[in-house]
C-alpha cells in the first residue's frame, strides 16, 4: 500500500481497525511497465526533492530509480491535466496504457493486531538562521545536497564545484552540529548521532574524488561511536582531513573570489579565520510534523525532542501503548544499523503476542506434476516481446523472430505486443504444451524483474521453471541503442543468440528444501541471550541457553541503572526468573559449546556441562557471549587504593564505602584503554555513565568536585541531555588528547595528584583526587574465538564478532542460521542490547516459523568424475559449503562435498576449479561458455 | 596377424623410448603380437632406403596399423616424418608430453629463435662466434609444436615420459578394440597426502629446502605440499605418473612436489591459467612466484601458450 | 568498414547488470558494442572464460563487480581482483595489451558508471585495433591422412 | 658417377643423426659426415629460472642418461648458491648416479648393440634389432630384460622417478633412505653384480672372443681422451673428480672442472647442428684429417679406462689389467669401448655395493636448506657417454644468468665423424654399397653410444 496514511485508529492491542486514506497515483500499477515513455513525453518538469532540488523531474515520475515498487506516480499538485485538464501527454506516450486519471482517494480499514509506527525523519532546515548562511551564501550548502553533488548518479555526475559559479571546490569545510545540541538557534538539545560519521564519509568521497581538496571538520566532540568507526576517523585523519576542534561562531562572504570566511576560536582559545569555497553544513534529524501527527493518531507519546516515548527494557514498545512499537529515527535519532536492528526487534516485539495465530491466513499456491524432460532433445520456444513500442521500436522484431527461428534446437518462436501480459502467459503455457517445448528463451526485458513471472509460467505449464533464460534486449538493447536500430537489431540477434546457446545446456533442476528444526540454541545467559531466548520461547519454540558461568545474568549483574536512570537489577531478576521457569527453555549452566556441525536449520551442537556432553539439534543460534570490562595497567590501577574501574566504583559508591562517601574530590578518565592504538574503537557506554555519575556525586553534595577528563564526550542522542545536566550541575569537562594523557602522582596513599593540561589556562591543572574513577574500555569475550572456530564465524580486528553486513544485516552472520546479540559484537548499552537481541530472535523466528525452507536452485554441484579432493576450493567457499570427505568404501579417496543448504551459488568455487569438478546450477563453466561462444560466432 | 606398430621420435631426448623399454618383461610378452616395422632407437629401418639411396623428397615409413610418436615438432624433418607417420598409420598416438603439450623443449618458445642461434653460436664461451649451421640440416621452424598442431592425433598419451602401465593400457585396448582406460583426473586424485584447504597460505615459498614430513612415516601422513607452501603443480596436471597401480605420484614419492610433466589435467587446460588461478583465488600473491611462465608452462608450451615476449611498445 | 570492436563483459548480477538495466530505463545511450554474461557474482568468472573469449574472438573482455565491501556474497569481487592478476599475466604471455581487459566496480545504482565504463572501454579497444590473437587449434590443423 | 649416401636416421642411437657419404665418380667414398641434426636451445632457455628449478628441466637433455644430467645439475647449482650436502646426501647422490650407470650399459649392450654382434651385422634388418634377438636367444633376452628392468626399478622405487628423476635437490637430497630401503637394494645389487660377472662372462665367450683384426679396426683412429679421475689416487671415479686429459701418446694433464673453457673449446661447422670440443689447450687447432687430427680426443668408457691409473674395486681392477695387458694404455680401438662398457659395468655394481655397505647412508640429514644469490657452478660427472659438464652462472635472485654445457656424445662428435669416414672408407669399394657395410658405418657410431 503505497501513498497511504493512517487516518484514525481504534481498538486496543491485539484487535486494531486502522482506517487508511490511499492517495491516487493515477497510473495502474498492475500496467506500469516502467518503461518511462510517459516522463520523457511529459512536458512539467519540476524541481527534483531526491536530488534536493538540484535536479528536475516531471510531473509523472519515479522517486529513484530503484524505488520499489518501480511504477510511475504522477504528482497531482505538479500535472497539467490533473490542474486543468489538459495535456494527457503521458496518456498517449503510455504503450500499456496504464495511465488513470480518474483515480480517486480510497479509504481502506484493515484489522491487525499489533502496530509499528517507522514514519522516519527530516533533515533539519537551517534556513533562516543567519549565524549558517545557508541561504545567504550561495556556497553554503547542506549535507544532504553535498551526498547529491559527490554521488555519480546525482545532478552533477560525482563533480564537486561550486553552486555559485561551478568552479572547482579547493578548500571544504564541514560545520557539524548544526540543529543538534544547539537549544538556542534549533531547539533541539539532542545530538543527532549520525552526522559526525557522515561528514567524514563525505570528507573521505570527496578527497576521493579530489586528492588535493582541503578539507576541515570543524567539530565539537566527534561523535565516532559506532563499530569500526573509530577506525574510519583514524583513516580520515590520515588522509589529511583537518580536524577542528571549535564552533564556528559567524560566516562572512569573502573578500575575493566568492568563498565563505569562517572566524572561529582555536581550542587553545585564540582567534583565526578562514577562507573555503565550501561550506557545507552537517544537518541533524528531527522528527517530520507529519510523523508527530501520525503518533497523534496512533496515540503514541512523544517527549521534549519529539521522539516516540519508551523504555530502556522494552526499547521498540511505545511507552504506556501496548501493541505500538516503534522504530527507526521516529524513535530517536539513529543511524542505520541501529534502525535496521530496531525494525527487527520492532517485527519480533510485535509479532510476540501473535503468536498463536501465526500461519492463520497464509495461502499455498498449487502447480501440475513437473514434465521429465531428461533425455528429451532440446526444443527452445523463443518469445520476442515488442514490449509495445519499447523494443518493437528500435529492433526489427520480425527480422530478430526470424533470425531466431533459424536457430540450432530452436523449435518454435512467437512475438507478443506484451510477453509479460496476464494473456500472454496463458498463451505461453499453451504454446509450450503443444509445441512439446522443453526449453524457453524470453528475448524481452531484464530477468531481474521478470524472471519470476516466467518462471512461474513455466511452473505452470509443467516444465522446471529453471529451463528458462531471458536475452535482455529492452534494457540492454533498444533502450540504451535508440539512435542505432541496425546495431541494436544485431545486439539483439547476438543476445537471442547467446541465450539459445545457454538455454540448450540447462538442465532442470529439482527444487531444494531442507527440514528446520523447530528449536534454537542461544549462547550466552547474559542479558541478550536471555532476551532473545526468552522471546524464542514464547514465540513457542523450545530454546537451549548455554551459560558459562553459575549464574545468568552476564555484565548486567554490575549495572544498576540504564542511562534514563532506571534501574538494571529488578528488570534482570525479573526475565531470569521468566527464562529459568519458562517450560520451552533448557538452560545450561557453567557449560559451552564444544563442537557443532550441520547448517540453518539442522544444527548439531555439543554442549560440554558439568555432566559430560549432550548433543542438541537446533533450527537457528544465537550468539550472545558478551564482553568484559578491560583491566587497565596504568593509571594506578591495582596499585593505589583510591583508583577504581567504573563498575567497581558504582558497586562502592552503592555500597556506601567510606572513600566516596566522604570524597570531595572525583576525577573520571575516559577512553581507558579506548581509542588507543592496540584498541583502536570507542567503547560507547563509558562517556554517559562517566556523565550521569557524576551527576549524582554533585546531587549528593553539590559542594563536591567532579571532574570528567576527556578526549570527546560521546554522550551521542538523546544522552545528550544528561550532558547538559551534567554541566548545569557544575561538573568539570576538561579535554585532553591522546598524546597528553593525565598524569599522577600515587606517592600519597590517602589521595591521587592528577595533572592534566589545561588548554584555557595553558598550564598543567594539579587536581588533588580522593576518588580517581577510569571509565575502561568493554573488550570481548576470549569465548568469541572459540566460536569462531566451532561455528566458523568471522571475528573482527578486535576480536568483535563479525555481523554479515554492518548496515543491512547488523545481526546476522554470514552463516544462514546464526545470530548475534550483545556486546560479543560490540559495546552497547543495555536497551541496544535488548533491541539487539529482539532483533537475531526476530531474524531467528523467520527460520522457525517455516518448517521447511526452500532453497534457491543456483547452487554448487560437485562432478564426481571430475572432482579429485585436491582441496583448492575447500577455503574459497565464503560460507564454508565445502568439505573434503573421503569416499566410501575407498580408503584414501577424497572428493568435495557441498552442503547445498549453505551455498549460495556464488560460484567462487567453480571460477577456482582447475577441473570443472564443481559447477553451478544455471551458470554452470560451459553454460557461461557456450555464450561466449555464442556471443563471438 | 601381429599388429603393425611404427615409432618415431621428434624434438624429444629417448625416455619416452626408454618408458617402452620399461614396459619389460611385458614388452616381451607382448612382442609376438607385435611387429615393429619402425623404430629408430631400435630397429634400423631408414628414410630413404635401407641403401641410403632413395628420394630424399619421399621420406618413407612403413604402413602400420598403429603409430606412435614422441617429441615435439621443432624442424621441417620432423614434420616431414610427422606427416608420414600421419600417413601410413592408422591411428596416431600423441607419445609423452613433448607430443602432446610441447614438454621441455618447448619452453623454448618463450624465445625467438634468432636469440638462441645468437646464444648458441656466437655468445658462448668455449667456441668462437660462427655463423648458423644451415648447410644439410632441417630448417627450424618458428617454434615448437605439439602434434595436434600439425597433424590429427587419435590418443594423447601424455607423461615425461608416460607411465609403461599407461603405454601397455593404449596398446592392449588397441589390440582389443577398445577405448583405453587412461586416468583423467589430476595427480592430487592419486595422492594420498593429508590435504585442509590452501586458504591459510598467503605467498609460495622456493623449493630451497625439503617439505616437512617424517620419513618414518608413508606419505599418506605427509600433510599436502601446496599447504605446506610449496608450488605442487598437482591439481593441474594429468594424473598417470604413479601409474595403474593406484601407488603415490612419484614425485611425492620422493617428497618433491610435482613439476606437472604430464600436462594440464584437461588435454586443452593451461596450466598456468588453472594454477595461477587457483592460487589467486585462495589469497595467494601470484607474484611471489618466480619465472611464472617458464615454471607453470614447464611442459606445455606449446599450442601458442609460450611464446616470445612481445617487443616493448 | 570503420573497425567495431565486440567487447564482453561478466556482469554480477546483483551490481553491474542491474546498472545496465537502471542505463536502459533511463535510457542513457552507449556503444552497441557490448554483449553482457550475466553471473551471479565476478568471482564466479573462471579467468579461463575470459582467456577463451579472447581466443575466439574477443576484442576486449570486462568483468564487472560489486565495490569491494558490497559483494552480495561477501567477498567474491575480492576474488575477482585477486584473479585480475592472473589475466594480467595471462595477457601479457599471450603478447596481448592489458588495456583489453578490464575489472571495475559498479554498484546497482551508479548506470551513469557503468555507461562510463562501458564507453571508455569501447573507445579504448576501439583505439587497440582488432584482437590479433586467434589460436592455432587442432581443427585448424593440416590434415595428412 | 657421383652419388650421396644417406643414412637416415642413424638408428640404434640416442638423438638425431644422419650420415651423409659422398662417393666419387669413380664410386670411393669422396668425403663423410655425421649430422646432427637438431639443437633444442636447453642452454638458452634455462636461462631465468630458478637454478633450484634446474635439474629436474635438463634431465630432459637426455631420457636415457638423465641422472647424469639431474647429478650435474645439482652439483653445479650447490656450488652457485654455495651449498655444503650432507654426508649421507652426497652417498645418496653418487648411489643413484652409479646405479643409473648400470641400467645404461646393459640398454646399450643388449639392445642397442648386441644385435649387429649376435645377429651379424649384415643380418636383414628386420631382425637385426632387440627385438629379433629375444627370437634367437630367447633365455639370453629374458634374463637381459629382467635384470634391466630389475635395476630401474631399485631406482624407481627408492627416488620416485627414474627416467627424468627428482630425487637429488640443490643442497642434498630429497629424501633419506630407511634401513628396509638399504636392505632391499643392498639385495638387488648383489644380484646386480652377480649378472654383471655373467654379462662379462657372456661377453667374453660370445662376443670379444669374436673380434678379430677387422672388427678391432672397424672406424679405428688415434686421438686422445679425456675422463674424470680421483684426484686422491687416479682412479676410475664416475661421479666426481678432476678432470684428466690424456695426449694420444699416453701423456696427461689433470685440471679442475672449473677450469675447463681454458682446456677445452668448441668448433661449429656449417652442416650440423652439434658443435664440436677439442683440447683447445694443446694448441694444435682443430682437424678431423684421419691422417693429421689436431685437438681431437674422445670421452666415454674406452676413454675413462685410458685416463685412469686404476679401479679401486677388485673385480672391475683384475678386468682392467687384463683389457690392458691385451690393449696397451692408451688403447685406441673404437670397438673396445664395449669391453670397456662392460668393465664399467662390473666397477658399477661393485661400487653400488660398497655405497650401500656404509652405515652412515642411512643417515637422516640429506639436504641442507640453500640460499638463492648469485655465483658460478660447474658440475661435472662422468655420464655413460662421456664427460658432462653443466656451468651455470646465477644472479641475485638465484635464476640462471647464463648457462654452457657439455654434454658425453658432444666429446665424440669429431671422433664419430672420423670413425665414420673410416669405416665407410674400409667398407664401400668401388661404389659397391650394400647393407651390411652401410650398417658397419652405423657399428662404428654405436661404439659411442651416442
Amino acid at each position: 500500500m503505497t501513498l497511504t496514511e493512517v487516518r484514525e485508529v481504534s481498538g486496543q492491542a491485539g484487535d486494531f481497525t486502522v482506517r487508511l486514506l490511499e492517495h491516487p497515483r493515477y497510473v495502474d500499477m498492475d500496467k506500469c511497465i516502467a518503461c518511462g515513455e510517459c516522463a520523457r513525453k511529459c512536458p512539467k518538469k519540476v524541481d527534483d526533492e531526491y536530488n534536493q532540488g538540484l535536479g528536475k523531474r516531471k510531473a509523472i515520475y519515479v522517486k529513484y530509480p530503484q524505488a520499489v515498487p518501480l511504477k510511475y506516480q504522477i504528482d497531482p499538485e505538479n500535472c497539467i491535466y490533473l490542474k486543468n485538464r489538459k495535456c494527457g501527454a503521458c496518456v498517449q506516450a503510455c504503450p500499456a496504457g496504464a495511465i488513470d486519471f480518474n483515480q480517486k482517494p480510497r479509504e481502506k480499514t484493515v484489522r491487525v493486531g499489533s502496530m509499528i509506527l517507522t514514519p522516519g525523519l527530516k533533515p533539519f532546515d537551517p534556513a533562516g538562521i543567519r549565524t549558517w548562511g545557508y541561504d545567504v551564501f550561495p556556497n553554503v550548502i547542506t549535507s544532504l545536497e553535498l551526498e547529491r553533488y559527490l554521488s555519480v548518479s546525482g545532478p552533477t555526475e560525482g563533480r564537486l564545484a561550486r553552486p555559485s559559479d561551478g568552479r572547482p571546490v579547493k578548500r571544504m569545510a564541514f560545520l557539524q552540529c548544526v540543529g543538534s545540541r544547539d537549544l538556542n538557534k534549533a531547539g533541539h538539545g539532542y545530538c543527532s548521532g549520525v552526522c559526525c560519521m557522515y561528514a567524514l564519509k563525505e570528507a573521505m568521497i570527496a578527497k576521493d574524488h579530489e586528492p588535493d581538496l582541503d578539507v576541515s571538520i570543524f567539530f565539537v566532540d566527534m561523535r565516532t561511536h559506532g563499530k569500526d568507526f573509530e577506525r574510519y576517523y583514524n583513516r580520515a585523519k590520515e588522509a589529511g582531513v583537518k580536524f577542528r576542534r571549535c564552533r564556528v561562531h559567524s560566516l562572512e562572504p569573502a573578500e575575493q573570489n566568492g568563498g565563505v570566511y569562517l572566524r572561529y576560536i582555536t581550542d587553545r582559545g585564540k582567534q583565526v579565520g578562514a577562507e573555503y569555497d565550501l561550506v557545507v553544513l552537517s544537518v541533524g534529524l528531527e522528527t517530520p510534523p507529519s510523523a508527530a501527527e501520525l503518533a497523534g493518531r496512533c496515540k503514541v507519546g512523544l517527549n521534549q525532542n519529539l521522539f516516540a516515548e519508551r523504555g530502556g527494557f522494552q526499547p521498540v514498545q511505545a511507552k504506556g501503548r501496548p501493541g505500538m512499537f516503534v522504530s527507526g529515527a521516529f524513535a530517536g535519532p539513529h543511524d542505520i544499523p541501529q534502525s535496521v536492528t530496531e525494525a527487527s526487534a520492532a517485527a519480533a516485539a510485535a509479532s510476540l503476542p501473535l503468536a498463536r495465530v501465526r500461519h492463520s491466513l497464509t495461502r499455498e499456491k498449487r502447480f501440475p506434476p513437473e514434465r521429465d524432460v531428461r533425455g528429451e532433445e532440446p526444443r527452445v520456444g523463443v518469445f520476442v516481446c515488442h514490449c509495445g513500442n519499447n523494443i518493437a521500436g528500435v529492433i526489427d522484431v520480425e527480422e530478430l523472430a526470424a533470425y531466431a527461428a533459424k536457430l540450432p534446437k530452436v523449435a518454435h518462436v512467437e512475438r507478443n505486443l506484451f510477453t509479460c501480459s496476464q494473456d500472454t502467459q496463458e498463451l505461453l503455457k499453451k504454446t509450450i504444451q503443444e509445441q512439446s517445448l522443453n526449453r524457453i528463451v524470453v528475448a524481452a526485458c531484464t530477468p531481474r524483474t521478470h524472471e519470476p513471472l516466467f518462471k512461474e509460467t513455466l511452473k505452470a505449464s509443467g516444465l522446471n521453471e529453471n529451463l528458462l533464460d531471458m536475452a535482455n534486449i529492452r534494457n540492454q538493447g533498444s533502450w540504451v541503442h535508440q539512435a542505432e536500430p541496425e546495431k541494436a537489431t544485431e545486439k539483439a540477434k547476438d543476445l537471442v543468440r547467446m541465450s539459445v546457446a545457454k538455454v540448450a545446456l540447462l538442465t532442470p533442476a529439482p527444487p531444494l528444501t531442507v527440514e528446520v528444526k523447530q528449536s534454537a540454541l542461544v549462547v550466552g545467559g547474559g542479558l541478550a541471550g536471555l532476551v532473545s531466548a526468552h522471546g524464542l520461547a514464547e514465540m513457542g519454540y523450545p530454546v537451549h541457553l548455554v551459560e558459562l558461568t553459575s549464574r545468568l545474568g552476564g555484565s548486567a549483574l554490575h549495572l544498576y541503572q540504564t542511562w534514563r536512570g532506571e534501574p538494571v537489577e529488578g528488570k534482570l531478576d525479573s526475565i531470569i526468573r521468566k527464562v529459568t521457569s519458562h517450560p520451552l527453555i533448557t538452560v545450561h549452566l557453567n557449560s559451552k559449546v564444544s563442537g557443532a556441525e550441520g547448517f540453518v536449520g539442522n544444527f548439531l551442537s555439543t554442549i560440554q556441562g558439568p555432566q559430560g556432553e549432550t548433543q542438541v539439534e537446533h533450527g537457528v543460534g544465537i550468539m550472545a557471549v558478551g564482553g568484559r570490562a578491560h583491566k587497565p595497567g596504568e593509571y594506578g590501577y591495582g596499585e593505589h587504593r583510591r583508583v577504581f574501574t567504573a563498575l567497581e566504583f558504582d558497586k562502592l559508591h552503592t555500597l556506601g564505602d567510606s572513600r566516596v562517601r566522604g570524597g570531595k574530590t572525583f576525577v573520571f578518565i575516559q577512553c581507558v584503554g579506548s581509542r588507543e592504538p592496540e584498541r583502536p574503537y570507542c567503547s560507547r557506554v563509558c562517556c554517559t555513565h562517566s556523565v550521569q555519575a557524576a551527576i549524582e556525586l554533585k546531587e549528593q553534595d553539590p559542594t563536591r568536585k567532579v571532574f570528567i577528563l576527556y578526549r570527546d564526550i560521546r554522550t551521542y542522542g538523546q544522552r545528550e541531555e544528561v550532558y547538559r545536566r551534567a554541566r548545569e550541575a557544575g561538573v568539570v569537562f576538561i579535554n585532553y588528547d591522546m598524546h597528553e594523557k593525565p598524569r599522577l602522582r600515587l606517592d600519597n596513599p590517602d589521595m591521587v595528584e592528577v595533572l592534566v593540561w589545561d588548554h584555557v589556562l595553558h598550564e598543567p591543572f594539579r587536581i588533588p583526587t580522593d576518588v580517581l574513577i577510569l571509565a575502561t574500555a568493554i573488550v570481548p569475550n576470549d569465548l568469541n574465538k572459540e566460536l569462531a572456530r566451532i561455528y566458523k564465524l568471522p571475528v573482527d580486528a578486535d576480536g568483535f564478532l563479525q555481523e554479515a553486513h554492518a548496515k543491512l544485516r547488523p545481526v546476522d552472520f554470514a552463516t544462514d542460521g546464526l545470530f548475534l546479540a550483545g556486546l560479543a559484537h560490540y559495546p552497547k548499552p543495555v536497551e541496544e542490547t535488548v533491541t539487539q537481541a529482539q532483533a537475531a530472535m526476530a531474524r531467528a523466528a523467520t527460520v522457525l516459523a517455516k518448517t521447511r525452507i526452500d532453497l534457491d536452485s543456483i547452487k554448487a554441484r560437485v562432478i564426481e568424475e571430475r572432482c579429485d579432493g585436491c582441496a583448492l576450493c575447500v577455503d574459497v567457499c565464503p560460507y564454508h559449503a565445502i568439505t573434503l570427505e573421503e569416499v566410501q568404501g575407498e580408503p584414501g579417496r577424497k572428493l568435495v562435498r557441498i552442503e547445498a543448504a549453505k551455498c549460495k551459488g556464488c560460484g567462487c568455487c567453480q571460477a577456482t576449479c582447475p577441473k570443472l569438478g564443481v559447477e553451478v546450477a544455471g551458470f554452470t563453466y560451459e553454460q557461461l561458455a557456450s555464450q561466449v561462444a555464442a556471443a563471438l560466432a | 596377424m601381429a599388429l603393425r606398430v611404427a615409432e618415431e621420435g621428434l624434438s624429444s631426448c629417448s625416455g619416452c623410448e626408454v618408458a617402452i623399454l620399461n614396459l619389460g618383461e611385458r614388452l616381451l610378452a607382448l612382442a609376438p603380437q607385435l611387429d615393429f616395422v619402425h623404430m629408430p632407437l631400435l630397429m634400423d629401418h631408414k628414410y630413404f632406403g635401407q641403401l641410403g639411396d632413395g628420394d630424399l623428397k619421399r621420406l618413407e615409413i612403413p604402413q602400420a596399423e598403429l603409430g606412435l610418436v614422441s617429441g615435439g615438432v621443432r624442424n621441417q624433418e620432423h614434420l616431414e616424418v610427422l606427416q608420414a607417420m600421419r600417413a601410413n598409420c592408422g591411428t596416431l598416438v600423441a607419445l609423452g608430453t613433448c607430443a602432446t603439450h610441447g614438454g621441455i623443449p618447448a619452453l623454448i618458445n618463450g624465445l625467438a629463435n634468432a636469440e638462441l642461434m645468437e646464444r648458441y653460436y656466437r655468445g658462448c664461451e668455449t667456441n668462437d662466434p660462427a655463423p648458423d649451421p644451415t648447410e644439410t640440416v632441417p630448417p627450424f621452424l618458428e617454434r615448437v609444436y605439439a602434434l595436434d598442431e600439425k597433424v590429427k592425433v587419435d590418443i594423447y598419451l601424455p607423461g615425461c615420459p608416460p607411465h609403461p602401465d599407461h603405454i601397455a593400457e593404449a596398446v592392449l585396448a588397441f589390440l582389443e578394440g577398445r577405448e583405453p582406460a587412461l586416468p583423467h583426473k589430476s595427480v592430487c586424485d592419486a595422492c594420498p597426502t593429508v590435504r585442509q584447504g590452501k586458504g591459510q597460505l598467503k605467498s609460495v615459498r622456493r623449493f630451497l629446502q625439503n617439505a616437512q614430513y617424517d620419513p618414518a612415516k608413508p606419505i599418506a601422513d605427509m600433510r599436502c605440499l601446496l599447504e605446506q607452501g610449496l608450488l605442487c603443480m598437482g591439481p593441474v596436471t594429468r594424473a598417470g605418473c604413479s601409474g595403474a597401480d593406484g601407488e603415490a605420484p612419484r614425485c611425492l614419492k620422493a617428497r618433491v612436489p610435482c613439476r606437472g610433466c604430464y600436462g594440464p589435467v584437461r588435454q586443452n587446460g593451461n596450466q598456468m591459467l588453472d594454477m595461477l588461478n587457483a592460487l589467486a583465488s585462495n589469497g595467494i600473491d601470484i607474484k611471489t612466484l618466480p619465472d611464472r611462465a617458464g615454471g607453470l608452462l614447464r611442459f606445455s608450451g606449446a599450442h601458442g601458450r609460450l611464446r616470445p615476449r612481445p617487443a616493448a611498445k | 568498414m570503420a573497425f567495431e570492436p565486440k567487447i564482453l563483459a561478466f556482469s554480477c548480477n546483483w551490481c553491474s547488470y542491474a546498472a545496465a538495466d537502471l542505463a536502459g530505463a533511463s535510457r542513457m545511450q552507449y556503444p552497441a558494442n557490448l554483449r553482457i554474461v550475466r553471473v551471479m557474482c565476478s568471482g564466479m568468472v573462471h579467468p579461463n572464460l575470459v582467456m577463451e573469449a579472447f581466443s575466439k574472438g574477443a576484442d576486449g573482455v570486462m568483468v564487472l563487480g560489486c565495490h569491494p565491501g558490497e559483494c552480495h556474497y561477501l567477498d567474491g569481487n575480492i576474488k575477482a581482483q585477486a584473479r585480475l592478476a592472473v589475466v594480467e599475466e595471462m595477457l601479457d604471455a599471450y603478447g596481448l595489451e592489458p588495456e583489453r581487459f578490464r575489472l571495475a566496480w559498479c554498484s546497482s545504482a551508479e548506470a551513469e558508471r557503468f555507461v562510463e565504463v562501458v564507453t571508455e572501454m569501447t573507445e579504448a579497444v576501439r583505439g587497440l585495433g582488432p584482437n590479433p590473437f586467434r589460436p592455432t587449434r587442432p581443427e585448424d590443423a593440416q590434415e595428412v591422412a | 658417377m657421383a652419388k650421396t649416401i644417406n643414412i637416415q636416421p642413424v638408428t640404434r642411437i640416442e638423438g638425431h643423426a644422419r650420415i651423409s657419404i659422398q662417393l666419387d665418380d669413380q664410386g670411393r667414398v669422396a668425403d663423410s659426415k655425421l649430422h646432427i641434426m637438431a639443437m633444442r636451445g636447453f642452454e638458452k632457455f634455462i636461462e631465468g629460472r630458478p637454478a633450484e628449478e634446474v635439474p629436474r628441466i635438463v634431465s630432459r637433455i637426455c631420457g636415457i642418461c638423465p641422472w647424469m644430467h639431474h647429478t650435474a645439475a645439482n652439483k653445479a647449482v650447490d656450488q652457485c648458491f654455495g651449498a655444503q650436502v650432507p654426508p649421507a646426501g652426497r652417498k645418496l647422490r653418487e648411489l643413484m648416479q652409479v646405479m643409473a650407470h648400470i641400467s645404461d650399459k646393459i640398454l646399450h649392450f643388449f639392445f642397442l648393440a648386441a644385435p649387429d654382434f649376435v645377429m651379424g651385422a649384415g643380418a636383414d634388418y628386420k631382425i637385426r634389432n632387440v627385438l629379433g634377438l629375444a627370437q634367437a636367444a630367447p633365455e639370453l633376452a629374458a634374463q637381459v630384460v629382467k635384470m634391466r628392468q630389475a635395476g630401474q626399478m631399485m631406482l624407481e622405487r627408492f627416488a620416485g622417478k627414474v627416467i627424468h628423476p627428482v630425487a637429488m635437490v640443490p643442497g642434498g637430497f630429497a629424501k633419506p633412505m630407511s634401513q628396509k630401503e638399504r636392505d632391499e637394494l643392498l639385495a638387488g645389487a648383489g644380484e646386480q653384480l652377480e649378472f654383471a660377472k655373467f654379462c662379462m662372462k657372456y661377453a667374453k665367450e660370445n662376443v670379444f672372443a669374436k673380434l678379430d683384426q677387422d672388427a678391432l679396426s672397424l672406424g679405428r683412429i688415434t686421438t686422445g681422451f679425456l675422463g674424470l679421475v680421483d684426484p686422491a689416487d687416479g682412479s676410475l671415479n664416475l661421479f666426481d673428480g678432476a678432470l684428466r686429459l690424456m695426449k694420444p701418446d699416453g701423456s696427461y694433464l689433470d685440471f679442475n672442472c672449473r677450469q675447463y673453457a681454458d682446456f677445452l673449446g668448441e668448433r661449429v661447422e656449417t652442416w650440423s647442428y652439434g658443435k664440436f670440443p677439442y683440447a683447445r689447450v694443446w694448441g694444435e687447432g682443430f682437424s678431423m684429417d684421419l691422417e693429421a687430427p689436431k685437438g681431437i680426443y674422445r670421452s666415454n668408457t674406452l676413454a675413462r679406462l685410458n685416463v685412469c691409473d686404476r679401479i679401486n674395486t677388485p673385480l672391475a681392477q683384475a678386468e682392467l689389467e687384463e683389457f690392458r695387458r691385451r690393449f696397451g694404455r692408451p688403447a685406441q680401438s673404437t670397438t673396445l669401448y664395449h669391453w670397456a662398457r662392460l668393465i664399467e659395468l662390473v666397477y658399477a655394481c661393485e661400487r653400488v655395493l660398497e655405497i650401500l655397505e656404509d652405515e652412515t647412508i642411512t643417515d637422516p640429514l640429506v639436504r641442507n636448506p640453500v640460499e638463492p644469490r648469485a655465483g658460478r657452478g660447474v658440475g661435472c660427472v662422468e655420464a655413460p657417454r662421456g664427460s658432462l659438464i653443466h656451468d651455470y652462472v646465477t644472479g641475485d635472485d638465484g635464476c640462471i644468468a647464463s648457462a654452457n654445457m657439455i654434454v658425453g656424445t658432444t666429446h665424440n662428435l669429431a671422433p664419430m665423424n672420423m670413425s665414420v669416414r673410416r669405416a665407410a672408407l674400409d667398407a664401400i669399394k668401388g661404389g659397391q654399397v650394400s647393407e651390411e657395410a652401410l650398417n658397419q658405418v652405423e657399428m662404428a657410431v654405436r661404439c659411442y653410444d651416442p
